[in-house]
């Protein structure tokens, strides 16, 4: 019972992982931006397939991940140019916007992959499993992926606090007519801000694809997980993602082990309703003085 | 006075022209663009989502019976006349597989529709084809209990993939706990209960049951739960997207075939490639077909397939049903030499044989039902599957298995269901052929 | 007993005192203008007084009743009415609905349902329009309107409201020099039958329209009294006037 | 105007009268209703009172499966299910042995319609309750209103033995003919009319205002959170009735008719046909599934490219929909063009309020919505 627990607890590490890699290009877009990106769970599949075509020309998944970041972060620009920046004024407008982006995407997808599913596989190195505590042995492509949610944390991190570009962004965040007065070019900082989200999600399509699966509509289940994991973990601060994500994370998995998956996504979805209107900007979020 | 009553005589004229105007006018241009493709040819409709998140699946179903209508036509067609598919796209989306089932029926006036893959949308267009006494072909592996006049069903009912299954898992594999997993809707629950029966039925134990949200794809927790069960084997009817992250989730957590094989009756070869054959490799699936079944039929139409829809396309169980389905509707057609709904079920098709891919299949003359093969195959490392074990003969479909439902059958020969079906549809709506015994 | 009353407001934003131990009151029918330095919580004390933010201590009285942790709507009902820094009105409304909606009546939701406009009412509404010279333009959408004739339409339905205390934030921000005059002159017109609590930069403007003000520095009360008073004033010079005035 | 919507008003009721009631046009056309009200419906709070709510289907959803829940017992009560049982055949599916007894009021059509229409309106007071007196609008409402829809989803598959889970309710005695289409074309007119006075009204201009500038709103004493409340139950309530109305009139409902993308196909429709209009829900809601159901099946693969790029174009070029551009366009034709520019460049266009807050919401966003 305890041996069982404790792995359906470090269970719930790495799927905190795969949520915070899905939504921390969320938590960029629209903590940084302003811009209510729907479009973000086919990024993440447009990364998975990116991933596919890697696999197919013999490359792996280490391979995948900085094209995939190329290429989701290029796609995020042409969004940015073609669409979202007339329209940074009208936020709920980028949703529908950004919806319709999204539709064209799975299309576009279907139209050249076909609607099956596709095969993504994992490196050779990160098959197998080790024994730690607990019950199961932990398979080293989900440590991996705990390694990875680290990694584009800590970098969006130094990004955002730690260099001269993060400085203007959060300049621009603070004050965007004053920031536009001190010389920093705002559409800039939005595009490049936007691009870099975009191509976290890219990421989060490259080394989930090997768990996971890979088809044309996979991305809406994504953005749903990443919305309510930047929702409840409040925008606006990067430690949100994490702890929206180690809040359902746990939650989910916890829940899941002492009823059923039904029941414990259930439960999480009310506990996040619930949670949202007694943090209404999140539980890291700003709060609003009364 | 007058000048008021030519007034309202006026404006009363005016809204009558608007209304028979306005009511007619794109009713009858709607009619003329069906009209117009109109010409020597027997209509036939193709109903399976192109679009949304069954697509996925019921693509390839499109493309089957697509394959089987041209190869048809290129033999001279029916009675003389083309095979014209009509094509709709229902968007996964069950209230637009009923209206798109109206159209079918009403305005473009098919013979016969081919199409639906979910129960839900099966469900959604029986009560259409009933009323307007259409037929439907339904290539679908599915959980049964079911008879309905106006549907032909062409995929296994599960005395066809479960009834040997079972048991051979039990004798020949020598595993007797189970630990079932399935997608949170009708088909696996019902399944389950027929394996739960089975079990009992033949010594096993069922040491766990779990279900998933339908496209589910995180599935440690379940795998934990399966790891401190007991189970010997895992029976699997999870679907879709689930099985792959099942199948790649379960091989990472470290379990091989060897210790714990995944029994299903949904796998097929096409969520294998889409996994990939090394997290497949060792595990077993129950089916009436494989791309590897060996027969001339077979290889003839995987090539057939490959040559039409590029080399790395599968074939899989129900697309074989889908394109045999479509032969049987031609055949029917042949034989009653009409196009009439009621021509075609009680003579047409009831009984039509056809020599399939998988072997011979027959449509029961009284249950509407297929007669399949059962096959037991062995996923390799190709991503085919090596068949372990096959049935003696066809086997008879039992829409309601007797060890559940022994007071009930499905009989349309049966004097008792003729009578009921001879009154029209607005008197007797029930068009079910079911029985109590 | 004076129309409103802040008795010890302190306000602390993340470590930071904007208001500290304030006390300050504005007497009726009178004309009071607020002065100070930026960051000295001019704008921070009307949003406290408002309610747009709750204070961390004090109290704030008005018209005989303790208003502190009232909800924006209610102070209003009680009676203040508040100009922002920044035109703020309703954009894609006509100027005439504009006004109609801030006149003074029952805002309760079920008496709004099917009711009309008053001739009563569509009287006052022209009149208020005349009053801030925008008659002419009842029906354009607000947002047609320059910037000048933004801040006086919404003074002018701040004067629809009826209120018994006017708070003025910068009204006169971003005017040319002429836009200002007149909007001194309004404001001298608006005073004759209101309590005005003004908040201005602008020490002509001032200068023109003062009768007693108030200098706020760090959160607290500098100086307070007649404007020549104030203005000679030794630590107010140092602190707000400037250096250059000092000899 | 007026001969308008009475040419409209005759088409759609006069169609069946000559095509006869066979015709699945006629399906359609009240399908079209129904959706048309339920565009309505959000732009009530969307266009008119700038509340962006992805959970609309939820009410939707409710009221459609009371409707179902009671059609299809009572049609199980008169032809018994495949398996000669005298409930509704997925409950026998499920493992229940009888209708259970917190389903036995629901005999009562009458009680069932009352429940459409009551338990969404009292379930949208809740929320709004919750919503808006804590101040949630804007895009977190959006994401609220988009988690509740999921959960209600969740809910219907899950507890399959009472809801038809996956499958949905299918199979029962749909109302289909002339009369029904007739009553739900007046209670089209009737919301029409409704949603008329409640925009043309004093209460109307308050909404407006309350879209344009809440805090502005507020400061002039309105009770926003009570406004926004009282718009959110009666738009709630309407698609209710829509809800019901399909339900009755399809005769089969599914969870994805409660689901978001359903609420944000209203929405679409809505920004279509023209926000804060109200001819542009019905125009709108009229010609993206007409065109839909036209196209669909000649341009299956590339009719969902044609709503992707309509939703763009829609935001991008059109935001005021066809209807709010034919009006602007009429409006300057009118008028002359308007040439007035500001006097002043207002550099400080930026509530200075809120400067000395510390690190908070992104500014463009929260406070502008």
């Amino acid at each position: 019972m305890t041996q069982a627990l404790i792995s359906q607890i470090l269970i719930g590490v790495s799927v905190t992982a795969i949520l915070v890699i899905s939504a921390i290009g969320l938590a960029v877009i629209f903590g940084v931006a302003g811009v209510i990106n729907m479009a973000h769970g086919q990024f993440i599949m447009v990364g998975a397939y990116t991933a596919a075509v890697i696999g197919k020309m013999g490359g792996n998944t280490f391979v995948a991940i900085p094209v995939s970041f190329v290429v989701v972060a290029l796609l995020g620009l042409a969004v940015e140019r073609g669409v979202i920046r007339w329209i940074y004024d009208r936020p709920l407008e980028t949703l529908l916007a950004t919806w319709g982006v999204g539709i064209i995407l799975e299309v576009v997808m279907k139209l050249i992959f076909g609607p099956e599913l596709y095969y993504v596989g994992a490196p050779k190195v990160l098959a197998g499993s080790v024994h730690l505590v607990g019950r199961l042995p932990y398979p080293y492509y989900r440590l991996f992926l705990i390694v990875v949610a680290i990694l584009m944390v800590a970098a969006t991190f130094y990004l955002i606090f730690r260099t001269d570009f993060g400085l203007k962004v959060r300049a621009v965040r603070r004050n965007r007519a004053m920031s536009g007065c001190l010389g920093i070019d705002t559409a800039k900082i939005d595009m490049m801000i936007f691009m870099f989200g975009s191509g976290l999600a890219g990421i989060a399509g490259a080394v989930l694809a090997p768990i996971k699966s890979v088809s044309t509509t996979m991305g809406f289940r994504y953005a749903v997980d990443s919305y309510m994991t930047i929702v409840l973990g409040g925008v606006g601060n990067l430690w949100g993602v994490p702890t929206g994500g180690g809040l359902i994370g746990e939650g989910e998995t916890l829940l899941a082990y002492k009823f059923n998956s039904v029941i414990g996504e259930l439960l999480v979805f009310i506990f996040i309703v619930i949670a949202i209107r007694v943090f209404p900007r999140g539980i890291f979020g700003y709060q609003e003085r009364r | 006075m007058t000048m008021r009553r030519r007034k309202f005589l006026k404006s009363s004229a005016a809204t009558l022209g608007a209304w028979t105007l306005g009511g007619t006018a794109p009713y009858y241009f709607m009619r003329n663009i069906a009209k117009a493709a109109e010409g020597d040819t027997i209509k036939v409709g193709i109903l399976h989502s192109l679009s949304g998140t069954i697509a996925i699946i019921e693509t390839s179903l499109h493309n089957a019976e697509l394959l089987a209508i041209e190869e048809i036509n290129a033999k001279g067609g029916v009675l003389g006349k083309k095979i014209q598919p009509i094509v709709e796209d229902p968007q996964s989306v069950v209230q637009v597989f009923a209206e798109k089932a109206k159209k079918l029926l009403l305005e473009d006036k098919v013979a016969a529709v081919l199409g639906c893959y979910t129960s839900a949308s099966r469900q959604s267009v029986l009560p259409i084809f009933e009323q307007y006494n259409g037929v439907l072909l339904y290539p679908t592996l599915y959980e049964a209990q079911e008879c309905s006049k106006n549907c032909f069903y062409t995929g296994a009912v599960p005395n066809q993939q479960l009834d040997d299954f079972v048991p051979w898992i039990i004798n020949t594999l020598k595993r007797k706990k189970f630990y079932m997993v399935g997608s949170n809707y009708i088909y696996p629950k019902e399944t389950n209960r027929e394996v739960k029966a089975l079990l009992e039925k033949h010594g096993g134990q069922n040491v766990g049951e779990e279900y998933a949200p339908l496209g589910h794809t995180e599935f440690s927790t379940i795998i934990n739960n399966i790891s401190g069960s007991g189970a010997e084997v895992v029976f699997s009817d999870l679907v879709g997207d689930s099985i792959v992250a099942f199948y790649k989730q379960f091989k990472q957590f470290g379990f091989t075939a060897d210790d714990l094989p995944i029994c299903t009756p949904i796998t097929t070869e096409q969520e294998i490639a889409a996994m990939g054959p090394e997290n497949a490799e060792g595990h077993y699936t129950s089916f009436n077909y494989f791309q590897s079944v060996d027969s001339p039929e077979n290889k003839s139409f995987v090539e057939r397939y490959k040559a039409k829809y590029g080399k790395d396309a599968v074939t899989n169980a129900v697309m074989e049903a889908a394109y045999f389905q479509t032969y049987f509707l031609a055949h029917a057609i042949e034989k009653v030499k009409s196009t009439e709904a009621d021509a075609l079920i009680y003579e047409g098709l009831p009984g039509q044989e056809f020599q399939a891919p998988q072997g011979k299949v027959k449509i029961d003359e009284q249950n509407h039902h297929t007669w399949l093969w059962a096959r037991i195959g062995k996923a390799n490392p190709q991503g085919q599957f090596d068949v372990v074990w096959k049935s003696e003969n066809w086997i008879r479909p039992q829409p309601w298995v007797p060890y559940l439902y022994p007071d009930k059958t499905c009989n349309f020969t049966d004097q008792r269901v003729k009578e009921r079906l001879s009154k029209p549809w607005s008197v007797e709506k029930n068009r079910s052929g079911t029985i109590n015994l | 007993m004076a129309l409103l009353e802040v008795k010890g407001l302190t306000t602390r934003v993340s470590g930071y005192t904007i208001l500290d131990n304030l006390d300050f009151s504005v007497e009726e029918n009178e004309l009071r203008v607020l002065l100070g330095p930026n960051g000295a919580g001019k704008t921070t004390l009307i949003a406290m007084i408002t309610g747009q933010f709750r204070p961390t201590a004090g109290k704030i009285h008005f018209a005989g009743q303790d208003i502190t942790g009232w909800s924006p709507d209610a102070i209003f009902l009680a009676g203040i009415s508040r100009k922002f820094q920044v035109p703020n009105m309703y954009e894609t409304l006509s100027v005439y609905d504009n006004v109609m909606v801030s006149l003074q009546s029952d805002r309760k939701v079920f008496k709004y349902m099917f009711k009309g406009v008053t001739a009563a009412e569509d009287e006052r509404i022209w009149e208020i329009l005349d009053f801030v010279e925008l008659a002419g333009k009842a029906s354009d959408p607000a947002d047609t309107l320059a910037h000048g004739e933004r801040q006086w339409l919404e003074m002018g339905m701040l004067i629809a409201s009826n209120p018994k205390l006017l708070l003025l934030d910068e009204p006169t921000t971003g005017m040319t020099p002429d836009g200002k005059q007149r909007t001194a002159a309004l404001i001298q017109k608006i005073a004759r039958n209101h309590t005005v609590l003004l908040v201005e930069h602008d020490m002509h403007l001032v200068r023109q329209i003062a009768r007693k003000v108030t200098v706020l520095h760090q959160g607290q009360v500098l100086a307070e009294g007649a404007l020549d008073e104030v203005v000679s004033n030794k630590t107010v010079r140092e602190v707000y006037l400037g250096k250059g005035k000092r000899h | 105007m007026l001969l308008l919507g009475a040419a409209v008003v005759a088409v759609i009721g006069g169609f069946p009268v000559v095509a006869g009631t066979d015709s699945y046009i006629l399906l359609l056309l009240g399908k079209f209703l129904c959706y048309a009200i339920f565009a309505l419906s959000i732009d009530l709070i969307w266009g008119f009172t700038g509340i962006l709510s992805l959970g609309q289907a939820v009410y939707f959803g409710i009221g459609a499966y009371f409707v179902a829940l009671s059609l299809k017992i009572n049609y199980a009560l008169d032809h018994p299910t495949r398996y000669g049982n005298k409930f509704p055949d997925f409950m026998e599916w499920n493992g229940l042995k009888a209708l259970p007894h917190f389903m036995e009021p629901l005999v009562s059509t009458p009680f069932a319609v009352a429940c459409a229409l009551i338990v969404p309106t009292a379930l949208a007071f809740i929320f709004g309750v919750i919503t808006f007196k804590r101040h949630i609008y804007g895009v977190y409402c959006a994401v609220i209103t988009l988690a509740e829809s999921l959960i209600l989803q969740e809910f219907i598959i899950e507890y399959q033995a009472y809801t038809g889970g996956f499958n949905g309710i299918t199979d029962y005695s749909n109302y289909l003919g002339i009369p029904f289409l007739w009553f739900m074309l007046a209670v089209t007119i009737a919301f029409f009319l409704i949603a008329r006075v409640l925009t043309h009204s004093r209460i109307g201009t308050v909404l407006k205002s309350i879209r344009d500038n809440d805090l502005r709103a507020q400061f002039m004493g309105y009770n926003v959170a009570n406004y926004r409340i009282f718009v959110f139950c009666v738009s709630a309530f309407m698609s209710a009735a829509a809800g019901a109305m399909y339900a009755a009139w399809v005769g089969i409902i599914s969870y994805l008719d409660t689901g978001p993308v359903f609420s944000v196909e209203g929405v679409i429709w809505t920004a279509v046909g023209g926000r804060a209009t109200l001819i542009g829900p019905f125009l709108g809601a009229f010609l993206v599934k007409g065109l839909e159901f036209l196209l669909s099946g000649v341009l299956a693969a590339f009719w969902q490219l044609l709503v992707g790029l309509l939703f763009i174009f829609v935001v991008l070029v059109m935001p005021d929909g066809i209807v709010g551009s034919i009006a602007h366009w009429l409006r300057r034709h009118r008028k002359g063009t308007l040439t007035q520019l500001r006097e002043e460049q207002d550099l400080l266009a930026h509530d200075r309020e809120h400067d000395w807050q510390p690190a908070g919401v992104p500014r463009s966003g929260e406070e502008s919505v």
